[in-house]
């Protein structure tokens, strides 16, 4: 076998020790895009695909067609959801490095994306996030003592101890349940999006995929059906540059932005500044209007950097520089909201000091009343014999059996081991 | 009532279930317009619309999370895979999702999907048209698990599926589409209008998930079988002169353990048939059961009269086949076993 | 629930009973479309992907930039390839209505597909054809008394009577095995010309798939990785207007050409006059240049049309007017290149009348040898045993013990059914 | 001779063979630079080049289809899939393609592919990073399954896997990649270094696929057993104070009948125990095979110990386990039966 080899392997801009190189990144100045209206033909908005939508210009201040024109009191909102959910997630990877945890997902540096997002979205909207949209929990107002008793699998779990952390669900806040298995909800989605053209509501469907899980099957089946019955969903690809080890271009990013997968299908495909909090409010509002107009779906590609590790399983200063986010080109979205709304004259350093205290003594008040309902080592604990229960909606008689065969077993072993100590690598 | 074959009772179950119940959409490949491959959605559009009964994009995978997310919001969708050979494209929405969004979110979500597919061999389709995966999916927890064997129970347990607040993954066995097949080819074809399970009531009824059916009373050994070789077995208890009790499984999961066990605790005797490979197929499992369960009355070793582990080929189809000479051996086997 | 909807479905230009109408169809003029260099960049020429690369005109001239210059005698030879796939392909299916085979595919009308694309490769490049490329193993010198046997699954059958009529392969003429799942074959195909470039070989590999097809996992997954790692493929999507019942427009084909999927990923998208030999074998060999020289793979959308039933099992006249065929606006592959050949004087209406004949006579002889070593119904036949054969390479026990156990059922059976007179549905 | 734990040994088995055969190449997600999210594949590419070790796209269809590929052109492809909980994705590409190229093709075609996944649970990985899909694969003629408990065999085995010409589907039990764990999470945790069967040569060797082990001599009961569970069998044995044979099954399939049928056969009676749900579980065909090879000898049913048919709660792992107290009372009651 001869040893030269011919095949294209891609590389990364930069690896440890490297100098971070986003020179591969194109970036459009903001205000440079059209917004067109929304029912023009994919055929002449290509270049949403190509360009990328920002508003906040370098000196802070808001621009172009794509300005949303929002309220700074919704500004202040969109802040403050921002700011919470970093926080949060700051605690929770600390409580996790405790052993108090099995595991966490930060959405570091990608918060304008869930929380742009869910605040340009209907509450009635039904939501199928990946693991990495936390905000969008945020944004609807859930109290974060659930969130941290899903991650505690504790008495109050809304998944009853089934889950790993961070696998949130919210009936009533119309987000769906989150799935280990990338890419599958995203052509759910679609389905449900479907089922609401078919019965004529006016809700649409929003899904969330990584770039790098957009090379899984799913996606392709999301975009083909949405295509074909112009469903009312909006397709959200978050680029954040990485998969767990292996940057964009392992997904296909080397040569084509993502945004244009979309016209390959027949739809349209905007690239959006995802830092960009105002930018990535006004590609969904645009997005959704031509959804509830009936004017099909959208993909978005939202281009961010995630600044933390993938997981606390991870460790990326194996394979990326640390200063990468740093030397991040569009910087991060709470400083840029943040530093809009100081331009604006409706903030200051010293109210984000204070409202940065105040979050941090809620989480810190969310996570105590959260621990009181048990935790995974000590007090109110879930019941073992409940997970026999919600595999069918009703028991069929082998699990009845199973149950009992548990109950008979811990009824007899005097003490049966709860927990393990050991919490190994997930992906 | 009406004579119906198989094809019809499932076009009814579904006509059936389009009247009564707004939420019941129908998807699939070719099943619009066309009516299918096989016909069994033939009308249904025309009578329905376009909104209730839609042809897909050729993606398994695709038409199966298309249901669950319909599903979640309230439509009782019911998938047509063109053959049971092409579920596997779809496979992950089935394992990872469909069955477990009810118990990963803890009751707040549920997909009411039924999937319905063609299964099984003998109609020289070769090894991708002819295969019987229902065991493998016996194995995920969260979905039912159905194969009827005649109209009459066909469009009970479709109906029953639909209504079902659980996923069903509905095998139907497209030997007997059209008749009930005794094993033999070279008989005459026997149409179902010959055949008492042919009678079909023309409106709504059901036949109950997770309940086996004792199909010939016996007792000297129990065939547990279902689809396809529920005919076959009868054949073969005649080939054999054996009078054995025939039981349908009918749903291999959730598994109605009682009636199965009640029947080989009696005879002593159990030969399981089904038509997919032996190795690890659902017959393992019926042998695992019965065995722990009936260990006292059993007075021979369970047999297995199954599918070849091969491919189903499409030269020897009927060497493939576990046609009615080898139960009824396996039958004199048992009941002649010391 | 409201009876409303706003669902969008795709319709077919028209139903049976209704006027054929193909006006959906966007067709450049032959000779229109500009040729660039293999070299350039993908957004340099997404017009490829829109347009429509033909070379012979209405006057069955050929023009253009695309025009391959072929000799007088590689034309003909071309022509003899399409006329006798099609003579064979009508053979078989009088043969299957006769119930001596069990199922057939034809391939009418989309000759030129499969024999242009042949001519245009290497024997050594490896091809992984749908069901619908016969032309290949016409094309590579396939004797047709092999494709014959295979039909028959007789004691020459190569697939020794496991597979459906039609499921060929071809081991030393490179032309890889056929499944009767739809797609696999696509990414296979990237992971051979994966291999070939990590060897250094200069072989590419070439596969097809139906427009139909393209909706499944297997196609994104070819597209990805061949953009990934740009791998020397190429890869075909012959859009024949329908899958079985559905037009196009279900697969996704109504907002946007399917060629422009391949931009989406950042591949070349061409999308060409499928039933003009002329461009078909211009536009591979540009791909194949591309492939061979490591510039990456290419995705060729051929128009063209099923001018015949999906298969044996299928009655097109429920779903579509009957008139469509002789409506389609690009003809047929084979009265345009024997009309061409008439225009360069390099061809008569008596030479093809004869050449018809000679060709007809040639597959009934080859009928009749094939029909000699076995039918389904009567002749020699192949040992039912063989059945337990190349499971594994080598025979696990437990298939020694069930070969044995036939053995033994055949042994005692005076006499065991060996066929059966039904034929349902294949897809 | 070397002390290795099981990922090591592994990576070793990788090493040798990229080293001996310009065939083998690996691929998968985060196999490349980064050595594997359980670093099992580490400094492979570094050593062998970037075109040797491959990431791949987060594509498990593209993963296996790429891999199929790369076989039919000659080269022996090692494919990760990060969890086996992910290798549904790329189910079709298995079953109908990977399965079945060489039959299909009377021969002519090939793929070697070698299929290396993570699975079981123990690690607090809930319900999708937990599972144990090996009875599905055992269902498919035209794979091997294979499934190690120790460094030793993991290595031996591996090697074997990538010079078969035969698919393999070789899961890796990763609760106790590294150290043996013998079903009490509260014990510290122990190393393969202290462990026999954490020797493991450098070099070249093979562990032979399709046979099984015996691992404790017994007389009163057998255990049939594979994976993790070898351990917790052999603290049951201990726990239950019964005099029994445990043997590891090590290949799914083919199943070594003869091994597995002689013990249980002296014994009389037996066990059965694995991870996986237990309904149609591989540990039914174990069941199955046994009582029609042993019948006449069985003095017990045999009993199987599983994993519930749940999904793997993140919470109840320890519940849902089948850890030492279960296994034993198995024993006990298989040895105590009349
Ligand atoms: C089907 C499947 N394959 C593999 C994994 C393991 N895995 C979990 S996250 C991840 C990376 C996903 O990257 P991306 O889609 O870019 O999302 P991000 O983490 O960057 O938000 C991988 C490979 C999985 N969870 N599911
Ligand atoms: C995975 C899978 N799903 C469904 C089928 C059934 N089927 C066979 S051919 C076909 C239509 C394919 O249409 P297209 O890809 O356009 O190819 P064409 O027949 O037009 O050449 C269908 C649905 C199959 N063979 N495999
Ligand atoms: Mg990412
Ligand atoms: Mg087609």
């Amino acid at each position: 076998m001869a040893p030269r080899s011919r095949l294209h392997v891609p590389h990364p801009p930069a690896r440890p020790g490297q100098e971070p190189d986003f020179s591969y990144l194109e970036i459009s100045p903001a205000g440079a895009v059209n917004r067109p209206d929304i029912t023009a033909a994919v055929r002449d908005i290509e270049n949403l695909s190509l360009e990328m939508v920002r508003v906040l210009d370098d000196e802070h201040r808001s621009v172009g067609p794509w300005n949303p024109h929002l309220e700074a009191e919704e500004l202040q909102v969109g802040l403050r959801h921002m700011l919470l959910t970093r926080l949060f997630d700051d605690r929770m990877q600390k409580i996790q490095r405790q052993g108090r945890i099995s595991f966490y997902i930060k959405s570091t540096g990608e918060e304008a994306v869930a929380v742009a997002q869910g605040m340009a979205l209907q509450p009635t909207d039904m939501l199928f996030p990946s693991y990495r949209q936390q905000g969008l929990h945020v944004v609807r107002g859930r109290n974060l003592v659930d969130l941290m008793c899903q991650c505690l699998s504790n008495t109050r779990d809304m998944c009853k101890g089934r889950q790993m952390p961070i696998m949130y669900h919210w009936g009533s806040g119309n987000i769906f349940t989150i799935s280990g298995n990338l890419a599958t909800q995203f052509p759910q989605a679609v389905g449900w999006a479907m089922a609401a053209a078919i019965k004529g509501e006016d809700r649409l469907a929003a899904s969330w995929i990584g770039e790098g899980a957009s090379a899984e099957a799913d996606f392709h089946h999301a975009m083909t059906f949405a295509a074909v019955y112009q469903a009312p969903v909006i397709l959200n690809l978050v680029n954040n540059q990485y998969a767990i080890s292996t940057f964009q271009g392992f997904a296909g990013g080397e040569h084509r932005t993502f945004a244009q997968r979309g016209p390959g299908y027949g739809i349209p495909g905007i690239r959006v500044d995802g830092n960009d909090f105002l930018a990535v409010y006004a590609v969904t509002q645009w997005a959704a209007q031509r959804a509830r107009a009936s004017a099909g779906p959208t993909l978005i590609e939202h281009v961010t950097y995630r600044a933390g590790a993938h997981s606390t399983s991870d460790d990326p200063s194996r394979y990326r520089p640390k200063e990468e986010w740093q030397a991040w080109p569009l910087g991060d979205p709470i400083t840029r909201l943040k530093q809009h709304l100081i331009v604006l004259g409706e903030w200051s350093e010293e109210r984000h000091a204070r409202l940065e205290k105040e979050l941090e003594a809620y989480v810190t008040a969310c996570w105590k009343e959260a621990e009181s309902y048990g935790t995974l080592t000590g007090g109110p604990a879930l019941d073992p014999l409940t997970m026999f229960e919600d595999v069918l909606k009703q028991m069929p008689p082998s699990l009845v059996h199973q149950r009992e065969e548990l109950r008979a077993l811990q009824a007899s072993a005097a003490k049966q081991p709860h927990s393990a100590p050991s919490v190994a690598k997930k992906g | 009532m009406a004579r119906m074959n198989m094809v019809q009772a499932l076009n009814s179950a579904m006509d059936v279930m389009l009247e009564r119940d707004p939420r019941v959409v129908i998807l699939g490949e070719d099943v619009g317009y066309f009516g299918g491959v096989f016909r069994v959605t033939e009308g249904l559009q025309r009578k329905y619309g376009e909104h209730r009964v839609l042809d897909t994009p050729i993606a398994e995978g695709g038409i199966v999370a298309a249901a669950i997310g319909m599903g979640v919001n309230g439509l009782k969708p019911v998938a047509e895979i063109q053959f049971a050979d092409y579920i596997y494209p779809g496979f992950d929405q089935v394992v990872s999702e469909l069955a477990r969004v009810r118990y990963r979110s803890a009751g707040e979500f549920s997909a009411p999907v039924t999937i319905r597919t063609p299964c099984g061999g003998g109609i020289r389709g070769g090894q991708t048209h002819s295969q019987s995966p229902e065991s493998v999916f016996t194995h995920v927890c969260g979905i039912k698990v159905v194969m009827p064997s005649n109209p009459y129970d066909a469009k009970g347990l479709l109906i029953s599926a639909i209504e079902d607040e659980d996923p069903v993954v509905f095998f139907e066995p497209k030997r007997i589409y059209n008749g009930p097949f005794d094993g033999d080819p070279h008989k005459p074809a026997v149409p179902w209008s010959a055949h008492p399970r042919g009678e079909v009531p023309e409106g709504h009824y059901t036949v109950p998930i997770g309940r086996a059916e004792v199909v010939r009373e016996g007792r000297q050994a129990s065939v547990l079988t279902y689809g396809t070789m529920v005919h076959v077995a009868e054949a073969a208890v005649r080939l054999a002169g054996v009078d054995a009790e025939i039981i349908d499984v009918r749903t291999m999961s959730p598994l109605d353990v009682e009636t199965l066990c009640t029947s080989v605790c009696k005879t002593g005797r159990c030969v399981v048939v089904h038509e997919a490979t032996r190795f690890s197929g659902y017959g393992a499992e019926l042998v695992a059961t019965v065995q722990e369960e009936c260990f006292w009355n059993l007075e021979a070793p369970i047999q297995r009269v199954t599918g070849w582990d091969t491919p189903y080929p499409h030269a020897f189809e009927w060497e493939y086949f576990p046609g009615p000479a080898r139960i009824a051996a396996a039958l004199k086997q048992v009941t002649e076993a010391a």
